[in-house]
């Protein structure tokens, strides 16, 4: 696949476009295996495109495959298998959603394909100034459909000070029909348990330590549930019930580490 | 029953599996320490149902899997890969009270100095698998592959060396390059070939080794269907291993349980055993 | 490059398949004396585009064949079984004026005494290629597959004899067995496998061998599009045969033609060479 | 495949029925590779069944396969690949059917799908009366259709007598659209010579030694043609430019022997 345009979000964050029928047709919230010949393989939330028939992944530059990744250039080639997993069910009336970094990214594609609900309310965290992205493009996709954008910083140096959570009680209380969210999962967690304790519907996206993404490896197991095959997309009443959703995940070698 | 490293790092997954009508599982080889393997990508498609991987033996050690297994109670075969016989005997030692059997991995065919290289030296291979077979109160079973010794000789000195069952195959050293990237697509560039291509070689091997040797033969290889099952078992394994296939498909298990079960009534087959080898005679 | 034992008897087909694009075309193996071979069932599919087969290297015999060749200035390669160095030696004289090169097949994983079982005994390999070098005045290929000796070994005795180039592989030892018959389906039981499913070991082995040896290597096993074609030419083949994938489809030596231009075009390679062994850089 | 029925035809040949919808859909020409556990497996055109649903073999006892095949009874179990190969295209119009032998089954098979012709003539050669079979079935098969079916032996037991290319002349006299044949390579050779000359289309199932099946070993090859895929039923215009037919074949080792 080769990289037809490359949108700097901020100093580490890059979305990359490319043509592609397949990852186009992908549901939001569905990932793919994206390969970086010579820096690695890694999941990606298939993000959403502005321009028709083009598809995208938003990265940020962390370790070896990411960084390679965001380097890629115009011009680069990747490879890319997929698309994989569970999607979101978007469901019909008012939609709340709350991401945060580049958890922002299959709540994107959502965004783009919610154009049947009533209102939209999108809750967007992070840390300082210059990591907010999407806020602008949240509010192109939402369209017609009347929508709010809340962002969040925890230097206060944008929008409201505070983390997500902080917006969040307030906006569960206009009782959206549906949450859904993606992000850090203590933020995933603090949502899905919200929401669910007032008996709103809520979906998350989880992440874990990927290596086929096709339920072969078992490396990115959370208790029984393998979040490639059974997830990324859970249910949240299906996520308290897990008792390492919020709490632990397996590294690379599959060791049992604190989330 | 479900291969190694299939699925093979979480008790709640194996609870999972063996719900789905697995007779038992076999964990991830386990290292005396953690290891974490070969970066991404560390499998890739090969057509055909076939995969390639290059996991590089990732594994949180034996001592916290040890720990996971205790007194769980599952019908669970421990894979431990190592150069030398000490260190099987020192993991061994770890699992009191949680391995209904070990699996001596002699054929990881991309990882060095553990797997195919020790399978490749069979005199290594009887040394090992005696050590443990003193170490261990569970069988002790050895799992082969096509190295560079010839399997029939690194499962014969398994067997002399009072392997319970001979475990044939692992995966077969192969590659797969991306003619875009002009690279081989995993990171380590050889894996190993699984699934359905490698099913007719499998089958070979079951057949050479129960011809060969008295050992039981447990088959593994390529099988995704009953019928591949049946066959296993008709070429002379007592028992088969499903791996690329359960990914997945984990309810793979009880479709192929029943498959049998209708199939040895059809064919009025009273116990499996009876099926055991039947093509070789 | 048409494979050996493909649609390999008959001068007017080797026409026709170089003609629809081959560079050369690889003949059956050919012993001293005409050989019928095993009795149907001879081949059988696998699934995935796979094929087992057991032909049992039927053929005419080389007198027969030298005769059908002689003065037809095909670019014919003359695949050559046989036991010993002056069984060879005999046929490679019948052929004066006929063979463009010869080709001993060292690795028919199915036959007794010949093919993978002379391969399995380097010593023996040295002394046919040497002695087939002797006797020809054309380049002499050294035909290896997985065997019970490795083939690493046994292309290294032949490049050491002085081979002109090594084909990797022939086809995997292997077997099907049919549930409901309960029997081998192949009269033989054991038959060689072919096709897209060995394509990654095939692949694997070429690297391997060009990685280790000086000698020209020629790929063979599992190509069936150019994309594989270009593949086995990025792992260090500089010739690649077509074998079960030009079976019902002849027109696939063009198809792979026009593909490895475009590919050199859109990649801007001027020549084959620069493209050998480039993902090994 | 399961053998439902067997019809003694000959004291040498058999007819067996089966279920099964792929063979059930095989052209009139086409061919399967039939295995018989442990006596071997060969070529066999699909013959046609009254039954609805069924596919037949019709096999002459010879070898060891073809004697396990004809000593499978009913219940017994053989492995049915295929079908291969290029079919008898129906014309439109007068037919002319000229079979020998077993050669008869795919001819059977062409008539029973022959509905739409004006009239066809069936010609069966045997060499004594006993050997003469399919002169009932013919008659049922061709229906409503006008046919005739004369038979010769060659010893004049039943029918008239000589070989059907005897008695070919005459038939060709009355200018039948399109001409059929399966049978012994001579006669094969002869009934297409005769009809090629007089410009009456004709086609012809060829017999070679046949292994695959499909194209890869070449054991078949007639010419440059491969007989499993480029036939077995050929073109006579093609068959009188191939300097093979009607001359020589490949045995099984591959060694060139005359017809
Ligand atoms: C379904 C799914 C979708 C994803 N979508 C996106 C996306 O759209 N954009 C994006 O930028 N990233 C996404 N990720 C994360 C991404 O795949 C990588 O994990 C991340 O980019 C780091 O990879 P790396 O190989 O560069 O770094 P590494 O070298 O693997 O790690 C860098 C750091 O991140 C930590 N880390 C890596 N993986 C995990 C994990 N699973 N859980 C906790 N910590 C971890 C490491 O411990 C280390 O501190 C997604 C992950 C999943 C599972
Ligand atoms: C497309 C096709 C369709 C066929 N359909 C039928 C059919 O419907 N019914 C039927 O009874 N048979 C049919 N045959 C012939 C059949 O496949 C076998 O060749 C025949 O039954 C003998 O096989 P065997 O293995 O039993 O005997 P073998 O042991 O192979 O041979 C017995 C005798 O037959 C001769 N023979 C075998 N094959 C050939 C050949 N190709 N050309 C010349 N001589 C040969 C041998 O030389 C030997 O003398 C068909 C063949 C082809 C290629
Ligand atoms: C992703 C993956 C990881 C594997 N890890 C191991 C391992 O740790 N130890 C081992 O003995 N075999 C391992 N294998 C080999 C399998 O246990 C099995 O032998 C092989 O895949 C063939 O069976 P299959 O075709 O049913 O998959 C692994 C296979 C795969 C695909
Ligand atoms: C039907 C058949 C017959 C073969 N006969 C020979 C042979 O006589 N000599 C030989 O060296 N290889 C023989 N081979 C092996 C092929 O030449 C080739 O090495 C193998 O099939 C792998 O290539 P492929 O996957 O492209 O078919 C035969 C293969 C097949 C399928
Ligand atoms: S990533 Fe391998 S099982 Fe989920
Ligand atoms: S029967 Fe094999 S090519 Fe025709």
């Amino acid at each position: 696949m080769e990289i037809e345009r490359v949108i700097d979000e901020t100093p580490t964050v890059r979305t990359l476009l490319f043509q592609d029928d397949i990852m186009e047709g992908a549901l939001p919230g569905q990932f793919a295996m994206v390969w970086v010949p010579g820096a690695g393989e890694l999941p990606m939330s298939v993000m959403a495109a502005e321009e028709p028939g083009m598809a995208a992944f938003t990265v940020r530059r962390r370790g070896a495959a990411s960084t390679g990744l965001y380097d890629t250039a115009k011009g680069g080639l990747i490879g890319v298998r997929g698309p994989y997993g569970r999607a979101f069910e978007a469901t019909q009336g008012r939609a709340l959603l709350v991401g945060g970094g580049t958890g922002m990214s299959p709540l994107m594609r959502l965004l783009s394909r919610l154009g049947s609900a009533s209102h939209v309310d999108v809750l967007i965290g992070a840390q300082t100034e210059k990591e907010v992205f999407f806020e602008g493009l949240a509010g192109r996709l939402a369209g017609d459909v009347p929508h709010r954008i809340v962002v969040t910083t925890e230097d206060g140096s944008y929008g409201r000070q505070g983390r997500v959570t902080d917006e969040l009680e307030g906006m569960l209380d206009e009782k959206p029909d549906a949450v859904y969210t993606c992000g850090p999962e203590p933020m995933m967690h603090a949502v899905v348990r919200a929401a669910d304790s007032r008996g709103i519907p809520v979906q998350a996206s989880v992440e874990r330590v990927m290596k086929c993404g096709v339920g072969i490896c078992g490396s990115c197991c959370m208790g029984e549930d393998l979040v490639c095959t059974d997830g990324a997309v859970f249910d949240g009443k299906h996520l308290i019930a897990n008792s390492e959703f919020g709490s632990v995940f397996r590294d690379k070698s599959g060791t049992v580490r604190n989330v | 029953m479900l291969a190694s490293g299939i699925l093979g790092i979480s008790v709640d997954v194996f609870r999972r599996v063996l719900g789905a009508g697995a007779g038992a599982v076999v964990t991830k080889s386990l290292s005396r320490e953690p290891w974490e393997g070969y970066s991404n990508p560390t499998i890739t498609g090969t057509g055909g149902g076939g995969w390639l991987n290059a996991v590089g033996l990732s594994n949180p050690g034996a001592s916290a899997f040890a720990g996971m297994l205790k007194g769980q109670g599952l019908p669970a075969v421990v894979s431990l890969v190592g150069s030398a016989p000490a260190e099987f005997v020192s993991m061994i030692k770890e699992f009191r009270d949680g391995a209904a059997a070990f699996e001596i991995n002699l054929s990881c065919p991309h990882v060095a100095k553990v797997g195919l290289e020790v399978g490749d030296d069979p005199g290594l291979v009887g040394e090992i698998v005696s050590a443990a077979k003193r170490a261990a109160d569970v069988p002790v079973f050895a799992k082969v592959g096509l190295g560079s010794t010839h399997y029939i000789k690194t499962a014969g000195a398994a067997a002399e060396a009072g392997a319970d069952a001979i475990t044939a195959i692992n995966t077969v050293r192969a590659m797969s390059i991306d003619v875009e990237a002009k690279k081989p697509v995993l990171s380590n560039g050889f894996g190993g070939l699984s699934g359905p291509p490698i099913r007719p070689i499998a089958v070979r091997c079951v057949w050479e080794l129960a011809s060969k040797y008295d050992v039981p033969v447990i088959g593994c290889g390529g099988v995704s269907s009953w019928e591949d099952a049946i066959e296993m078992m008709l070429a002379g394994a007592c028992a088969v291993q499903v791996g690329s296939a359960a990914g997945g498909r984990i309810g793979i298990f009880g479709e192929i349980n029943a498959g049998i079960l209708g199939y040895m009534e059809r064919n009025g087959f009273g116990s499996v055993k009876e099926m055991v080898g039947l093509a070789r005679t």
